[in-house]
């Protein structure tokens, strides 16, 4: 492992040097959404500057450039989840469209009255309520892995939960809440044994570890652009060749078309574009290649070093802290850089309020996954999430003010 | 090194001394016999929840209880509420629910009416922290609609 | 009408400067996506820069900022077509989006057995393709408004055609290809005396001219905004309230929800939300009103005087041109700035070429219309289309490249 | 004031005379009796179109004939096929469309190989037309499946 400079990253990142409520900015929101490095700023700009025109439509310059940049950038999409091949990179505008895709094409297709759809307590509701709008639709059935009061997926009884029924486990790869990495490789064999076919939110996992679809085996793979340093307006679906061949279309129109007459059924056009009705949002597109470029030129498995670093002091620290409970496992190994935690007499809004007096930047709330928070008989938590720009010394400044406002409250 | 040393005196006009004793030591939680109505309100985004009972005679409102879970404004501020309003008359609460919101607002206030509203006044910070009004309203306009919703129509 | 300083405005625009195969850019593919003004360019960077945060979610400064500037652009979306409120305004993709949300809401709960939804023959495929699937799908019937040779509606035998199975009216406020503008407040109020609704397809209208939907009492309105001198990336859906109250959602996840729970069904959040499921593309939404606010300083009735000018300029002098068909109405005064044509001898793909060797970029193709190019008995045409920034010049520059190419081809 | 004022030398590459020449006379249009196969291919997006039919003899083209519409480069390359893979084997036949295909990828051709394609070398230009790349390609690569297709089978 590199040691890595994290001033010289922070550096690239022109809001870190923000000044909120006349403090530093301390952005730990990043499970929600990260910061953007200078070089994926300036690809939009400069993109807008000198090659802007639709993608797929002329023979002339501009357009051709548009195209290879767009398509380029897709390719690079596909080496950092080792893809087999770009076209099964589809483009959508974020995690939560690519869930719904699958759900209303493969979903529609393949569930049957019957048949039964296998997720867990700890998904975000973008991929709970599409699974529980299709499961409704198609009397099937949505179940629930067990989890263990620690936020851990329980395999004891797995074999009477997806069964011959199963026909789809949609799971999280790392809790946006509990911060669980779930052993994604386990369910995936688990689930095929069974003939079911696995889709993983990696919306917490691809922006902050390897994450590799030919390895982990898996049918589709879904995450966010925006939270791994590219621009909002773009997320991905990664599905398995011969699964999205055999889906219909999700939206219809320009582009996805191969023949359009006036009596006739269309025609749709090959894997990728059948799923990008429309002009695409090529300018984020680009943009987020541009992304994946400053994250490789990081490393991956470096900035996984570095939350771990980080995550680990932060939770020995807070579990110290008698009025913090923390959500899900104790135990920092089985955690990526998420902590969700609440105190014992101060709401999660009056913290966060109180901490961005400090400039510090937390999530409170829901988290969009109301069932598990509410399971904690809890209506809201706190969290901090961490990005590889984050330091031991913004841990230090949250520790030290929540400590302040802990006096602040109960003076 | 830690570089976030400033105080937290920007919280003073959030949590004034009321707001923060409200919030420690809700008034009107005791529960109240045969309510003219008996519901519950809340804001699922920040989770804010209120119980609110109310028993009226003819247009005056005779009793009141206010419990809940939630951050010290919502609580704080229904509380407020609680205390306010009973022994009122329905034009009367509705009139101060319309202060309340407009302070909220940040539109001027009367001199008469910021009289008139006492305590609550304490709520008017709540304005520099435009995130926050929902909670601080949440039991105003709950209540209201409730009133309207129990009262008007029988 | 203020005069405009066109060479002002194309100082506002970076790309127009560039050189392309070593001439000066002349941009003439407008109706496919418009350059942008340095302000729209420059809301993206310095929103990354400054305020980038998730928008509904956080109490921190950065995510109301965030979300202030999100709703704030939602509104001069609303005030530019005078929607009664800014919650009847829809962030989507792009317009192929909008049409298919609707098409899939309101027509999958509406259209039943036996109904009918009418278009033209001059739609786009994203409003094409989208009907004949939930035609097919509900066993309803596709018809056809009939159009004269120059591409106009004909009104004579309307009233069999929107009939009281009719259930909707979709159609192109300005046709991409003839550039025909279509009477829509006439066909509103046919259909609405059937009790059909009317989705008019305002892509190619709401960028160039002034539009209000409170005046044409429409029912939904879709345009993009790339379109429009705003990012890639972003579409709109306007709808009538009560209409899109009584819509289901067309997406699932957070943002859209209003409880979730493990066992019981979801509730929905409130307009606009309801439809706006997962993080949306904020930081272009937010550019979006950037380029409403250059619009406006501009002014819409400007930019559709300047463009008249020019359209009368160019089809005056390609009409007498021999070998050039232009497709459509020959009376620029029925149009936009949009002029399809083809050349007898020079097939459109080796005009495009040609063409860009000059640094002159202008579609060619089936312009995502392939049914109407094809009634003309041909394969492909070429188009130029304009905005405020194309001058007379340019449109000389082409014409004089057009004679040279034809003499290359013949020599 | 035109600024537009360069030549149009750049397209020399692109449009060869033996393209041009092609084009405007295609060879192999008359259609042919008994064919093994008679097929149209087209690219939806251009608009390109061509009809190909091929009667062999064993495993040798005795007659080719195409016709299409079109631009210049789907057109012209489409008549330098049927020109030159009239009276080849299948095996000639496959070899001279990965040739072709491989020079229109920009890759380094052998001399050998150059001299085989004969008037073929007139397309080589289009590789810096990357766009027109799929025009040149139509015919050969349609050719290609539909041998593949029609004749590996039986
Ligand atoms: C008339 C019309 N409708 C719909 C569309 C589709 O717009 P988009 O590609 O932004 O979805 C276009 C543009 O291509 C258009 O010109
Ligand atoms: C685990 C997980 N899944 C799905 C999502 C939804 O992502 P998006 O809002 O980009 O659609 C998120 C982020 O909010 C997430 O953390």
């Amino acid at each position: 492992m590199k040691k890595l400079d994290i001033q010289k990253i922070r550096s690239d990142f022109p809001i870190l040097s923000r000044k909120v409520n006349g403090n530093k900015l301390v952005y730990l929101d990043n499970a929600a959404t990260t910061q953007k490095p200078n070089s994926v700023i300036d690809s939009i700009s400069n993109f807008y500057k000198t090659s802007n025109s639709n993608v797929h439509r002329g023979v002339h310059t501009l357009s051709i450039e548009s195209t290879e940049n767009y398509e380029f950038a897709r390719e690079k999409i596909a080496k950092l989840i080792n893809s087999p091949s770009p076209e099964t990179v589809i483009w959508t505008r974020n995690t939560s469209e690519s869930i719904n895709l699958v759900a209303f094409t493969w979903g529609e297709k393949n569930i049957m009255s019957g048949d039964n759809i296998v997720i867990t307590p700890m998904e975000h509701h973008s991929n709970i309520v599409p699974w529980q709008q299709i499961a409704k639709k198609k009397n099937a059935e949505i179940r629930y892995l067990p989890m263990s009061n620690d936020g851990k997926i329980e395999f004891n009884n797995i074999g009477k939960i997806i069964d011959s029924k199963t026909k789809i486990v949609a799971l999280t790869h790392v809790s946006n809440v509990l911060g669980t990495i779930n052993p994604a490789k386990k369910i995936i064999d688990i689930a095929h044994d069974k003939n079911a076919v696995v889709l993983l939110d990696a919306a917490q996992s691809v922006p902050h570890m390897p994450v590799d679809v030919s390895d982990l085996d898996v049918d589709f793979l879904t995450f966010s652009l925006h939270k791994m340093m590219g621009p909002t307006g773009i997320g991905i679906l990664y599905g398995r060749k011969q699964l999205l061949d055999e889906m219909p279309p999700y939206m219809f129109g320009g582009d996805m078309i191969l023949e359009v007459s006036y009596e006739k059924d269309a025609k749709w056009n090959s894997l990728p574009y059948k799923f990008e009705a429309g002009t695409p949002n090529f300018a984020d597109a680009i943009a987020s290649g541009v992304a994946v470029d400053y994250l490789n030129q990081i490393g991956i498995d470096n900035i996984w070093q570095h939350e771990k670093l980080i995550t680990e002091y932060a939770m020995s620290k807070m579990l110290s802290l008698k009025k913090i409970h923390i959500l899900g496992s104790p135990d920092f190994k089985d955690r990526g850089g998420v902590i969700s935690f609440y105190h014992e007499d101060i709401h999660p809004h009056d913290l966060g309020t109180a901490l961005d007096q400090r400039g510090i930047a937390i999530r409170t709330g829901h988290h969009c996954a109301m069932p598990l928070v509410r399971s904690y008989d809890i209506v809201a938590a706190a969290r901090i999430s961490f990005y590889v720009y984050n330091t031991i010394d913004e841990v230090d400044a949250f520790l030290y003010s929540l400590e302040q406002i802990e006096g602040y409250f109960t003076k | 090194m830690i570089s976030q040393m400033g105080g937290l005196d920007g919280l003073d006009d959030l949590y004034e001394a009321i707001i923060l004793d409200h919030y420690h030591n809700p008034r009107n939680k005791k529960f109240i016999d045969n309510p003219d109505f008996d519901e519950e309100i809340n804001n699922p985004f920040c989770g804010d929840e209120l119980r609110i009972q109310a028993k009226f005679n003819d247009d005056k409102l005779e009793g009141i209880s206010v419990s809940g879970r939630g951050c010290a404004i919502s609580q704080a501020s229904a509380s407020l509420l609680a205390e306010y309003v009973e022994g009122k008359n329905v034009k009367e609460i509705l009139n101060a629910v319309n202060i309340v919101r407009n302070m909220l607002k940040g539109e001027e206030i009367s001199e008469k009416d910021r009289e008139n509203i006492q305590d609550i006044d304490a709520l008017s910070g709540v304005q520099k922290f435009p995130i926050r009004i929902k909670c601080a309203l949440l039991g105003w306009t709950g209540f209201y609609d409730l009133i309207n919703a129990n009262l008007r129509s029988s």
